[in-house]
């Protein structure tokens, strides 16, 4: 008898599904023919225009994945650009005593402020928005008066090269940074238990308690992850730009948070997929870059840059939330 | 029936992506009449009463309401035009009060009206009283038990002008008292002439207080006719639930030497309040026993008690802990503790084990898969695809699924909470066989329930529950013949 | 005179002096020169700036084909600057945001030969002639310094006054800021009681009315840039100060509409704005043609009070003075 | 025994509510008993200076109204500071044909990029994040392209007297406009089918739609609400400082979102308090003012918002998230 009435059947289900999340490739792709078509006597496709996108969308990928974590696990985090603007002085600070001590200290760093993000929020159970907003304006005050808001520069050949200057053959190493953490997160998130802990706690906090997930610790690790991703970034902005200095992260919440929301990642927990927070860098990345290319002023660039979000979204996630019916 | 149908369908198909769930429903629903939908899980009896209630369109097929045709484009028509709906997954809003949800239907029209706190809160205090419920309307909803909500919702179904009242599995996780009132009330509102559609798995609600019966099977009603003409026995043919003729294994309580697997002890004299040995199925019933088990599993602190697991004492502060020492529990509230929505089948399934799944970091899914089709398949859930969301399945499929999660750790205690609600005879039949071999293999179960013809045929001892702590055990009669008695729910003395 | 020195201690040579023979227009024309202008965000100051480029590069011919705002993150400039090299171009102009950062940002571009034109500061290590044509820019110290004038004759030599600083590392107001505190400092009648910082220009009437409550006997305050001004007028107002003082940095309508209305607003210093875009576009010329170019150019910080109001607008901004102003300015003239 | 007790008894249970919603107040008395001590020979409690903190704390006040609204609904609006900027330089280029045309041109603008929002939210359904970031970005491009950036002058004293300059003996009206926000925005959530189909839309979607709420409507509204009031801040903005322009609210985000978090209103919706948003405005505005007097610069200042922030949150929200039973 039909006890077993099959519930939707597997395939089509599945197609569904996949079909979904297949779109944001079908966005950047979109988009990619459009600007490759109408820009390309003006240089979109040279290599060394694609060489610019990749290295631009790596830091926005890199520190997408960290919230692609925190947003998975139903909390934000409002300090991550201040955790970038303090490693990135430390790296600095501390680069005349050699490299490695550096970059220790910066993550060390940048471990702290997610600690102490992770403790406020799963001991104390303050919502993570005030918490990391607190620690947000602590943490550039702490910088800001650590640097007297000059920049420092970062004079040493091999860390700028390892840290986001070198190419090797023609592949950026910020490039692979970014491969690297994407790749980790990818895997974390999808195939360990951790990630299912993670994606549980943020879709049915208490649902994850009664499977014997610890919540309180998921939610601390996400905020510690995000940390030092952060302080990753950090590092890699001395690197890159050869100096620190505190306005550093200061503008890049927003197109993180897009990059993340737009790739499919829930901002209310649930659901996320490093993949596509990687997707969305690259078009955030890409769309900057044509943008500057069509030679439009700044206001027309906020304007089309919206539109484009608009009708980006609309087919990603357009239908998702109609009501069911 | 000789007079004209207050709600009648007429050849009611809906489909979802490729699977046809109902295929040609008829159905006719009299006033003053209380008419039992039975079939099995996925046979698509909350989708026909989605339907009825204006949530789902139908793909084709007509709904007349006096013989008139209607079509509702919203819940809140088919609420106008007096059909409301109790839902099986409880839909109440945790952060309002107990009088905000019951008016809930009201916050649609006129959004400029004011709304009189007091009054709404005498009306409230009116209603429940009127139904004999006993609930605070100044209190957050998100405080009250499962029970309490599932009155709740009834309340609030009555709220507005009501002609036909849709009661989808209401007596799930009620207690016996609770039903009694859910009767009571039912037979109140029939005899006013409301026309009633009482959706349930257990015949005892069917005896009690149904007059008309259909069954929903493959899509279609393959039987209406009136309770009074028929038997438990002839019902169950009906459904044609096989009942596994299968004897239980004998309950093999190890040598009382061995220490029991699970233990209660009074904190202060350090009696044995309740104990369950290797092999032994313990019922516990009464009040709190949810709580209890919870407690026991380290949801909450465990007032009165210490905890003893093969006799060592030990404190247990969180689930992983518990699940550590080989317990776990299958809670009662299905959507609000047991389900992660957003989450696949197989996901949901296998949330407790994954640290254990991993082979060297990475989760070992063809294992994983493997568990998840001999669990599903131990259940008698053939769902073709185990990657879809959990969060369409029937509401005795989830069920199934968090038994499987219990389960899937393989551990030697399994607590488990009204671990029937919502299965089907044959589910249910198939899980009490699953516990027995389960306790045969020399583990224990702890189960929390309010049906107490059940608790009798299923368990070796019972315990109540009540304010003055867990009373004595009980033995209970077992066999078979109890079993399908409890399961019919004709009472049945131990 | 101008009193600006260069970051090498270059002395300044006044824009007028920078100009073009009619054969270099010529031979400009002749080659489609293409220029890019990456910027440090985007204000009044910087619009017109551009306007002024753009009119300069369209005279010589020269096809600007990017205008990019970094939003004051010179993380962002450098992406700027390398999706900009995209679009192979002859000549950058640039307002360098950092000039530490902005040492590596602009390595590539020089090694690209690509010609460079800076606006206010130029990034470490660049060397005049061989990396960069050379700077142009308002003279910071004399704007300072005409402020701290207009602010003294304001209340007649003497008087507590307050500061209102920008409290972010940005070369130019943080030079315009010094200037001022300097140049107050050798009149001896006035006091400064109060210096604020501020990061972020919408704060301007909050610090303003804590400072008025702390400092009853306040009777000026300066503010680094138009928008914060507009914040201290308002604070003014609601304290019922008419008889504070207020100058600052940068044209803009309100404020002088306020001045010539007789409110606080005491009197405003600008650049030339629009001069400066000019200037910039004949610079870059000079540099196409491998021309040598004078090291640091300055335009004038000139003094805007209601009287010359009109004109100096003309001037700095190369458009008409908005209408509610002219109409103000009219309506005192009948009186 | 009593793990088992039903559920708090009705008395109790309201205590508890009313005991915690009180904390708020609590804050608010607390701190300014804590500037009143430290500050008051630097004039903190000088008439003046009250009414400094009254002017600034309405401003965010009669924003955070909205924002509440928006919030409760749990959906979020980015797009805000861009309609304040936008309605208050139309005001101000209308003005000049006459005060009232320029307002109801004014409220006009407001209630289309409200409708936009809306619409794109409720019918086409994409998460109101990415819209509300998109549609923000079109309405600054336009702000700025409409008033070239530069700042628009006022010129018109019934106008500024009304909208945000003038006293009424001695109360600003800017006060007046805030206690009139506020009364109807607190009245219609608390008293008011809509405030309810709110607060059940943002606290349990499914279970409003059952219930016959129309939430795609619900939605739609809040959005126009925050956006007329957006546009009434940009107005008074106008008013206050006799000129408009394009980066007025830029900076109004995070603060309004601040004073409404810590009014106790939920960032994921269902919960919502208006009186609890003025306590939070009232609040960010007075650590502001107290924090200038105190002479600190920026860096400390940084700083020590960040501290009283966290700690006045651990007050009022510290347990609540405490993982439940
Ligand atoms: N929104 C949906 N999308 C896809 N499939 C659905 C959806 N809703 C229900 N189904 C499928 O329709 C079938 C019938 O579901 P329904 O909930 O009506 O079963 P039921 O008779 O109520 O079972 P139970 O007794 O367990 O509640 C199930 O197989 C379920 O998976
Ligand atoms: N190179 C320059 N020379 C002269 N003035 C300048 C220069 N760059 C910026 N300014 C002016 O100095 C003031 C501060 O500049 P800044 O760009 O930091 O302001 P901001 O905080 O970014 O605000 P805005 O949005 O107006 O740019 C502004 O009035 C700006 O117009
Ligand atoms: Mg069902
Ligand atoms: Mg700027």
């Amino acid at each position: 008898m039909q006890t077993s009435t099959p519930a939707v059947p597997a395939t089509a289900q599945s197609r569904v599904r996949d079909w979904r999340s297949m779109l944001i490739y079908v966005v950047f792709a979109g988009l990619f023919l459009l600007f490759a078509v109408t820009l390309h006597e003006r240089g979109f496709l040279s290599e060394n225009n694609l060489m610019n996108i990749a290295r631009q969308s790596a830091m926005i990928a890199i520190m997408a994945v960290g919230m692609t974590f925190v947003l998975s696990a139903a909390e934000i985090d409002l300090s991550f650009g201040a955790v970038v603007a303090l490693a990135a002085v430390t790296v600095a600070l501390l680069l005349p005593y050699g490299m490695l001590v550096a970059v220790a200290g910066a993550l060390a760093v940048g471990a702290l402020c997610g600690l102490v993000n992770g403790a406020l929020v799963s001991r104390i159970g303050i919502p993570s928005f005030l918490v990391t907003l607190g620690t947000a304006g602590i943490i550039t005050g702490i910088t800001r008066s650590v640097s007297a808001l000059q920049s420092v520069p970062v004079d040493h050949e091999v860390f700028a090269f390892l840290f986001g200057s070198g190419d090797i053959g023609p592949v950026p190493v910020l490039f692979l940074w970014m491969m690297l953490v994407v790749a980790l997160g990818h895997v974390v998130l999808r195939n360990t238990a951790f990630g299912k802990a993670v994606l549980a706690s943020g879709g049915n906090k208490l649902a994850a308690t009664y499977a014997g997930i610890n919540v309180a610790r998921v939610k601390m690790w996400v905020l510690l992850i995000n940390a030092l991703l952060a302080a990753l970034a950090g590092i890699l902005y001395a690197g890159r730009l050869h100096s620190a200095r505190y306005t550093l992260g200061e503008n890049d919440l927003m197109m993180v948070l897009t990059a993340v929301i737009i790739g499919g990642t829930h901002l209310f927990g649930g659901k996320g997929s490093v993949a596509g927070s990687l997707m969305g860098a690259l078009i955030m990345a890409m769309v900057n870059n044509g943008l500057i290319l069509m030679g439009l002023d700044i206001d027309q660039q906020l304007i089309l840059r919206g539109v484009i979000i608009i009708c980006a979204v609309t087919l990603t996630s357009g239908r998702l939330r109609r009501p069911r019916r | 029936m000789n007079s004209l149908p207050i709600l009648k369908a007429r050849n009611v198909h809906k489909q979802f992506a490729d699977s046809s769930v109902l295929r040609g429903v008829h159905f006719e629903l009299q006033a003053g009449q209380v008419h039992a939908v039975l079939g099995s899980n996925g046979a698509g009896k909350s989708v026909l009463m989605r339907i009825f209630s204006g949530i789902l369109a139908p793909d084709h097929g007509q709904l007349l309401l006096d013989g008139k045709e209607h079509s509702f484009d919203d819940a809140g028509a088919a609420r106008r035009a007096g059909i409301a709906m109790v839902h099986q997954e409880l839909s109440l809003i945790p952060t309002m009060t107990v009088a905000e949800n019951i008016f809930l239907t009201r916050w649609n029209d006129g959004w400029t009206r004011f709304v009189d706190e007091a009054a709404m809160m005498r009306a409230a205090s009116a209603l429940l009283a009127r139904y004999h419920i006993e609930l605070d309307p100044w209190q957050t909803v998100g405080a009250l038990t499962r029970g309490q909500q599932q009155l709740l919702e009834i309340a609030k179904a009555l709220s507005g002008k009501v002609r036909v009242l849709i009661l989808d599995e209401p007596s799930a996780n009620l207690t016996a008292a609770e039903v009694g009132l859910l009767y009571r009330t039912v037979k109140r509102l029939a005899a006013q002439g409301m026309a009633i559609i009482y959706i349930t798995h257990r015949l005892r609600d069917v005896f009690e207080v149904c007059d008309q019966l259909s069954i929903l099977r493959d899509g279609r009603i393959a039987h209406t006719l009136p309770v009074a003409a028929t038997s438990a026995q002839a019902v169950l043919t009906l459904l044609t639930a096989q009942l596994s003729g299968a004897s239980w294994p004998a309950v093999n309580v190890l040598a009382d030497d061995a220490a029991p697997l699970l233990q209660l002890r009074q904190s202060d004299t350090q009696q044995a309040a309740l104990s369950v040995r290797a092999g032994e199925i313990v019922g516990l019933s009464g009040s709190g026993a949810s709580a209890m088990l919870e407690a026991i599993f380290g949801l909450q602190a465990l007032h009165g008690y210490t905890l003893a697991l093969s006799g060592k004492e030990l404190h247990v502060r969180h689930p992983s802990e518990a699940i550590a020492h080989g317990l776990h529990l299958l809670p009662g509230d299905r959507r609000r503790a047991g389900l992660v929505l957003d989450l696949s089948v197989s996901e949901n399934i296998l949330l407790s084990l994954f640290d254990r799944l991993s082979s060297a970091l990475l989760i070992d899914d063809a294992r994983g898969q493997q568990i998840v089709t001999g669990l599903l398949r131990r259940l008698g859930l053939k769902t073709e695809d185990p990657g879809q969301q959990v969060r369409l399945l029937s509401g005795g499929h989830q069920q199934k699924v968090l038994m499987a999660r219990a389960l899937s750790t393989e551990g030697r205690i399994l607590l488990l909470d009204e671990p029937g609600s919502g299965m089907d005879v044959q589910a249910q039949s198939v899980l009490w066989q699953i516990v027995r071999n389960y306790a045969a293999q020399g583990n224990a179960v702890l189960i929390a329930s309010s049906d107490y013809a059940m608790l009798a045929a299923l368990c070796d001892t019972c315990h109540l529950l009540a304010d003055d702590g867990i009373g004595p055990p009980l033995a209970a009669a077992t066999g078979q013949q109890a079993l399908l008695r409890a399961l019919h729910g004709t009472p049945c003395q131990p | 005179q101008p009193l600006s020195r260069g970051p090498h201690g270059e002395q300044p040579t006044p824009y007028a002096a920078v100009v073009l023979k009619a054969s270099d227009i010529a031979a400009l024309k002749r080659k489609p020169y293409r220029a890019a202008l990456v910027m440090h965000t985007s204000s009044d100051f910087s619009s017109a700036l551009i306007a002024g480029a753009r009119k300069g590069f369209a005279e010589l011919g020269i096809s600007v084909v990017a205008v990019t705002d970094a939003g004051m993150d010179p993380q962002k400039q450098r992406t700027d600057l390398e999706t900009v090299m995209a679009l192979k171009p002859d000549l950058i102009v640039s307002l360098v945001i950092d000039p530490v950062s902005g040492a590596i940002a602009f390595r590539p571009v020089v090694a690209a030969g690509v010609k460079l034109v800076f606006i206010s500061n130029v990034p470490q290590g660049l060397v005049h002639g061989r990396d960069y044509a050379g700077i142009v820019t308002d003279d910071y110290l004399a704007m300072g310094q005409t402020a701290a004038d207009m602010l003294a004759s304001s209340i007649k030599g003497k008087g507590d006054v307050a500061l209102i600083y920008h409290a972010a590392n940005y070369f130019v107001t943080n030079q315009r800021d010094a200037a001022v505190k300097q140049a107050l400092a050798r009149y001896p009648g006035i006091r400064v009681v109060a210096t604020r910082g501020i990061s972020n220009q919408q704060d301007g009437e909050v610090i303003a009315s804590a400072i008025l409550t702390q400092y009853p006997k306040l009777s000026a305050i300066y503010a680094p840039w138009d928008s914060i001004a507009e914040g201290v007028t308002a604070a003014a107002r609601a304290a019922g100060r008419r008889d504070l003082k207020v100058v600052t940095m940068d044209l803009g309508a309100a404020n002088a509409l306020d001045m010539v209305k007789g409110g606080n607003m005491a009197g405003i210093v600008s650049d030339l704005p629009y001069e400066m875009g000019q200037t910039v576009a004949r610079m870059g010329g000079l540099a196409l043609l491998n021309r040598p170019a004078p090291a640091f150019v300055t335009v004038d910080a000139v003094r805007v009070d209601s009287a010359n109001l009109s004109t100096q607008w003309q001037r700095a901004l190369n458009r008409e003075l908005p209408a509610a102003v002219a109409q103000a300015i009219a309506r005192k003239g009948a009186r």
